[in-house]
């Protein structure tokens, strides 16, 4: 187990997760209780769902900050299609998975096709999502949905809420495709190296297609989830939730360069940032004072994780 | 540079530009849909501009206005101080401007609209009567440092000035946002737990958002929920008993009061009143 | 066929021939179009006209997967590896769904260290490939394409990373392959290696095939005649230079943990080599006397000194030049001119008060361009649209610049073609008869010794001892540096 | 002209930027008034300046996302420092552009001393930054402001509008920083292969700290400006405007992996995104779909480049 942990490249964050527990466990007793530790795991569920997604493209290299608008547009289609008294639920769940992928082929093939910078491509179609999310709620919440709907933000089964199930369920296939199948393999390879990667035979195009594709996919699932969570259709849900999922990712270890990352580290990158928001609530801290110590423990967290790699060395 | 002025085509119809805080708020929304609708019935053609809670943005946009010699101007401020450039620009540029909903420094030509502070203030007022007097009360922020959430802060405060068994267990802000005060409530309840005896929510949408938090913990009962704005969604919720009240600030007649203004001031009549208050109503169960 | 790169021709009609189990060596100067006529038969890159057969079948059109699919491999002249993926992961890279059905990552690695040990190659197949020397990756590489089990495999200078220990191993390779009827075709800057592996060779000179000739028909004089067009006499230029006072006094050095106990004196006006298998810590020695890393214990002294550089900048000022083993990584800015890269670090030169005087930079850009006979179509040039050997120069301007007392050179001909090498050869000469010191690092023993005044071993970060030129044979170097 | 203008590695979106133009000009006639063309300059303005500074970080191979927060930090500053009756303005600007340049320092310091992805590292003075400009101005905009900051903001000098003057000067000094000193020469050589700078003597880590010192400096002149404008100090300024600025730096061509970029392309970025903005609003589109169009003329443009770029060779 030792062994293991000191093998895993982010035994860095790891630790420093570790760290965070205990201080805010020492600050407040509420913190280590089986209650607030299912809350945590239920608020992070969105922002999880969505770095998992785009840990496929920054490792294959590219970057992907339509994130958070393409949240919005699924929850918006999601609501629509489950207004009280229309389709079944999982017609609405199906469509709206659809649509997110078709989204993010969207995204995929302009990066593909056209060798406009992701960054670009990206931040065009997070402001095209937006507009979009906007004109199909026509700029209001889309509320009274199917009571089935809420039960996937708020129901539980066997005792652990839905939220949480979906977190885990993303999280092994995730971790399943990136490290057990060859797909995972060739995002890494063409992360890696994409030339090499192309004169070996791999397809590149339709991989680094693939992995937008998932992008969309998952941030699809967080928008559901968000619409099931609070319970309404948002057009401006969503807003700024890039930056969150791509620092997780980033946080978890994955190269900005690509060719190297985690869906663990990731996962310990959103519980990080999750745990923070989490602890400073609960102590109370201003709502000022939030923002400067969350920076600074994020920057400070990534030093140490620095400075550990070395050690290891 | 001023000989192409004069050169413009005569229009048959007046034209308004229509610079508005935020289009992705359903209060503020609602407001350019009654501009809009006095707008038809008056034959007059608006020129609505989004300006995305930016001030910066909000004064470009009366720049451009004013660089297309627009009759009037109205005025959603993004800001009390920030937006107040933009008035005076107008009014240097001889284009009469009203301010809606909310008021800048400097005193436009009319203003139309209602307290930020007094719905606060009369939102709290209520939690105290719910309250006697005492208690412990949580309240969510807007997005710091904004207008609204400063004004409406100010009200908040009053009351707990008079009230001193009142109690403010905690307050953070939740950004205007009910995802973002839906996890701070969650948080909260892990913190406080039985302790919460009321909330007031700056906006409604942060306070439908705790009151989803609370309702999945099952503690909704015990706890008090009042917010402002009397959005759709807000209504609803008091009518179906969850939310305990809003305070609905009239949207319709901010924008038909206000295009009313605007058009009379641009046909350069005398208007009696240049400071038209709204005021709030309190939305709550019979 | 024919092949151009936006509208100036590459390669103009060439022929070429392979036969079963022929191995063909393609030679020529750096630029002539090599690489180009492997990639277009491999279709990374697509011919404007011609056409290419294989086994009765026309194979251009096709993709990079397709081409491998009929049984065709290549080792890139740039090493083509995933750094992050395992040895057998990147052995196996887009075949993992071939013919056989979907290969587990167990079963991959199974099949890898069966090759491996087939060839005794002590590689360990789960590492990843970043962590092993340039020349295992080398060797990687080679291996991923002998286990297509290709009938032809193109080789593009597959020995250009290799010293003398590897070089056995590819013999050995060669033959193996060429047993079991597969086609060759390589391309060497190595004179030695054209003749003791090939049976054909096949000269290109500016994208024009020359001729094709048996090597037992031709000797290595006329071959470089026909490559280059005129005679190459003493390829390895001599002259005799007064040896003056010490530059550079390395005493007891060493770095924990990379090598240690070094020591060696290099004097105005003579070469001093460095000689060691891949790996034996030579270029790290070279970088701690530059400032590129530290050093920890021990002492330099340089002109008389003591010298411990916190950064490559206090070298230059201190009058030294470094050449980088890897000219990719650690020479060019591929993107920049060759007059930004000829005076990059040296710019306090070409300065006043900050702003650069862009007159006195193109002058002694192009002075220097000249007397290295740089072939280029104007100092504005960007760098990467060199061919390999006058990237080589430019570097060489660069150093020159700086006026050195010393230099160090870490495999300063390493992928350069003969005429290029010839240059380099009598620059180095040039500079000793200036009174410079030159330390020498290569893994070409012939050129390190026809080079060097005395060589100095280095085994495993150790010193092993120093040879006089006239105890210096291959023989005696290879012994001191297998000495375990 | 014909023969430099095709040679530029602008050429692309200078004619999107004409074609952008003929396109509004012909669909309003408002388009094309000197009015609206100073306008459309005094507007562009702050993100111009934002955008120069950063063009430096993202050719030297880094990003810098605290660009909005730094600018908020500098805003309050300088407006607590021009409270009427209190310091003399060139006092206040003065350690206004200080503090910009110490902020800037911090954000180097920490990239280059402790390798943190430059991306975390902002990421985190962003959030940090935000809550400072909370902080020092009690969460409240800070006004009553010296007559003589408001006339940097709207002042005008010889008819030409002083946020203009300001534009204008920064241009000329980052166009002669970057092409006609050894500093732009060595900042291209970092983005272009930072170990080949370093083997060959240049100072990289020297290097890399100035250009995020820039990057502040050039925040702050920005906060300064936007101050006057607005004649307030506002803790929440400059929310999202990185995003603007990184945009327009690669619209007008420099590279996402750094080593190669222009002054005179961010430019052209920053007056592409200025004159959609306003384009957008004078001829009255409603606002949700100006996000759609403004999104889809961004990829356009920089899709069209592209085949430009390629057609040129
Ligand atoms: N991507 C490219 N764009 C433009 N020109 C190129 C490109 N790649 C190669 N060239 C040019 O094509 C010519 C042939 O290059 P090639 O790489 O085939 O030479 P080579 O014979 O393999 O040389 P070397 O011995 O240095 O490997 C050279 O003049 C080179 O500058
Ligand atoms: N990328 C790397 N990762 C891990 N170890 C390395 C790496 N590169 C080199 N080494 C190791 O560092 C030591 C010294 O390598 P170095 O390159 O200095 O040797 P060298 O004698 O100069 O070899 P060469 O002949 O290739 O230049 C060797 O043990 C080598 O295996
Ligand atoms: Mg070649
Ligand atoms: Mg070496």
């Amino acid at each position: 187990m030792k062994n293991l942990f000191l093998k895993s490249p982010t035994g860095g964050i790891f630790i420093a997760l570790v760290l965070v527990c205990l201080l805010f466990g020492s600050l407040t007793s509420r913190f280590f209780t089986p209650m607030n530790m299912s809350v945590i795991l239920n608020q992070v569920s969105v922002n999880a769902i969505l770095a998992f997604g785009v840990t496929f493209v920054i490792i294959a290299g590219g970057i992907d900050l339509s994130l958070g608008s393409l949240l919005a547009v699924s929850g918006v289609i999601v609501a629509l299609l489950s207004q009280e008294g229309s389709y079944a639920l999982w017609i609405g769940l199906l469509l709206t998975l659809l649509a997110g992928m078709a989204m993010g082929a969207f995204n995929g093939a302009l990066v593909v096709l056209t060798k406009v910078p992701p960054f670009i491509v990206t931040l065009g179609t997070m402001t095209i999502g937006r507009g979009v999310a906007l004109l199909l709620s026509k700029g209001r919440p889309i509320s009274d949905l199917n009571e089935s709907l809420n039960f996937l933000g708020s129901g539980d089964i066997l005792g652990i809420p839905v939220p949480i199930i979906f977190l885990i369920i993303s999280f092994v296939f995730c971790q399943m495709l990136l490290t057990k199948t060859v797909f995972g393999r060739y995002v890494k390879a063409i992360g890696g190296n994409e030339m090499a990667a192309f004169v070996a035979g791999v397809r590149v195009n339709r991989i680094k297609l693939w992995v937008y594709v998932i992008s969309g996919l998952f941030a699809a699932l967080a928008g559901i989830l968000l619409t099931a969570r609070i319970n309404t259709g948002q057009p401006n849900a969503g807003l700024g939730f890039e930056l969150d999922a791509i620092a997780a990712v980033i946080i978890g270890g994955t190269s900005t360069r690509g060719g190297k990352g985690t869906i663990t580290g990731t996962l310990l990158g959103v519980l990080f940032i999750g745990v923070i928001n989490n602890g400073l609530d609960l102590i109370n801290v201003s709502a000022y004072w939030q923002q400067v110590i969350m920076g600074g423990i994020i920057i400070l967290a990534v030093v140490l994780d620095g400075l550990y790699q070395k050690m290891k060395k | 540079l001023v000989g192409s002025a004069c050169s413009e085509k005569k229009k048959d119809h007046l034209v308004i530009g229509v610079s508005m805080l935020s289009m992705q708020n359903e209060f503020i929304q609602q407001v350019a849909d009654a501009l809009e609708k006095s707008a038809k019935t008056a034959n007059v053609e608006l020129i609505v501009v989004d300006a995305e809670r930016s001030s910066l943005k909000q004064v470009e946009q009366v720049e451009s206005f004013i660089s297309q010699q627009v009759d009037a101007i109205i005025l959603n401020p993004c800001e009390f101080e920030a937006s107040s450039p933009a008035v005076e620009k107008a009014q240097k540029a001889g284009i009469p401007i009203v301010n809606v909903n909310s008021s800048t420094k400097s005193k436009p030509d009319a203003f139309v609209g209602s307290d930020d502070a007094e719905s606060a203030n009369m939102a709290m007022e209520l939690i105290a009567k719910h309250l006697n007097g005492k208690g412990n009360v949580l309240m969510i922020q807007g997005y710091m440092g904004q207008a609204a959430q400063l004004d409406r802060e100010r009200g908040a405060k009053a009351v707990f000035a008079k009230y001193p068994g009142l109690k403010l267990l905690a307050s953070q802000t939740g950004e205007w946002d009910r995802a973002k005060s839906m996890s701070l409530m969650e948080n909260w309840i892990q913190s406080f737990g039985d302790q919460i005896q009321a909330v007031f929510a700056q906006n409604d949408e942060m306070g439908l958002g705790a009151l989803q938090a609370l309702m999945d913990a099952k503690k909704k009962a015990q706890v008090y929920v009042v917010s402002v704005d009397g959005i759709q969604d807000a209504r609803k919720s008091v009518e179906q008993g969850n939310l305990d009240a809003t305070l609905i600030q009239n949207a319709e007649k901010q924008g038909s009061e206000s295009l009313r203004m605007a058009v009379e001031l641009a046909q350069k009549k005398k208007i009696k009143e240049s400071n038209i208050l709204i005021p709030f109503e309190i939305f709550q169960k019979k | 066929m024919s092949f151009s790169y936006s509208g100036s021709p590459i390669l103009r009609s060439v022929n070429l021939r392979l036969e079963k189990a022929e191995i063909h060596a393609l030679v020529g100067e750096n630029g002539a179009g090599k690489s180009s006529l492997f990639k277009s038969i491999m279709g990374i890159i697509s011919p404007s006209d011609g056409e290419i057969i294989f086994f009765d079948q026309r194979i251009h059109g096709l993709s990079v997967r397709e081409i491998l699919g009929k049984g065709i491999s290549m080792i890139h002249q740039e090493l083509m590896l995933i750094p992050e993926l395992s040895v057998a992961e990147n052995i196996y890279l887009g075949r993992e769904n071939s013919a056989g059905g979907h290969m587990s990552l167990a079963a991959i690695q199974r099949s890898v260290q069966a090759l491996f040990d087939r060839f005794g190659l002590d590689i360990p197949v789960d590492v990843k490939v970043k962590e092993l020397s340039i020349a295992r990756q080398q060797i990687v590489e080679i291996m991923r394409s002998v286990s297509q089990e290709a009938k032809l495999i193109l080789m593009d200078e597959p020995t250009s990373s290799l010293t003398d220990g590897e070089i056995q191993f590819f013999t050995r390779l060669i033959r193996d392959l060429k047993e079991a009827g597969v086609g060759i075709l390589f391309t060497s800057h190595k004179m030695e290696e054209i003749f003791e592996f090939a049976d054909v060779v096949s000269v290109l000179r500016d994208g024009e095939m020359i001729g094709t000739y048996r090597t037992n028909e031709i000797d290595a004089h006329v071959l470089v005649e026909k490559m280059v067009g005129r005679e190459l006499k003493d390829f390895y230029p001599k002259a005799d230079v007064e040896v003056g006072e010490p530059i550079l006094d390395v005493e007891n050095v060493g770095l924990s943990g990379v090598f240690q106990g070094i020591n060696f004196q290099v004097r105005a006006g003579e070469v001093l080599g460095l000689a060691g298998l891949v790996g034996a810590g030579r270029t790290d020695i070279g970088q701690s006397i530059f400032g590129i890393r530290p050093y920890t214990s021990g002492e330099i002294r340089y002109l008389g000194k003591r010298f411990e550089a916190k950064h490559p900048s206090e070298a230059l000022e201190a009058g030294m030049a470094y050449l980088g083993e890897d000219r990719k990584e650690l020479g060019i800015i591929p993107e920049m001119s060759i007059r930004e890269n000829m005076t990059l670090g040296l710019m306090r030169m070409f300065q006043k008060m900050q702003a650069i005087l862009f007159q006195a930079e193109k002058k002694a850009t192009e002075d220097n361009s000249d007397a290295l006979r740089i072939r280029m179509a104007h100092s504005g040039q960007k760098i990467q649209e060199l061919s390999g050997g006058n990237q080589q120069k430019v570097l060489f301007g660069r150093m020159l610049l700086n006026m050195p007392n010393l230099l160090i050179l870490d495999e300063p001909t390493r992928g350069i073609d003969v005429v290029s090498k010839f240059d380099i050869y009598s620059l180095i000469l040039e500079l000793k008869k200036a009174g410079k010191g030159i330390l020498l690092i290569s893994s070409d023993m012939t050129e390190l010794l026809e080079m060097s005044d005395r060589v100095v071993v280095i085994s495993k970060g150790s010193q092993r001892g120093e040879l006089s030129k006239q105890e210096a044979s291959p023989a005696r170097v290879l012994q001191l540096a297998l000495h375990a």
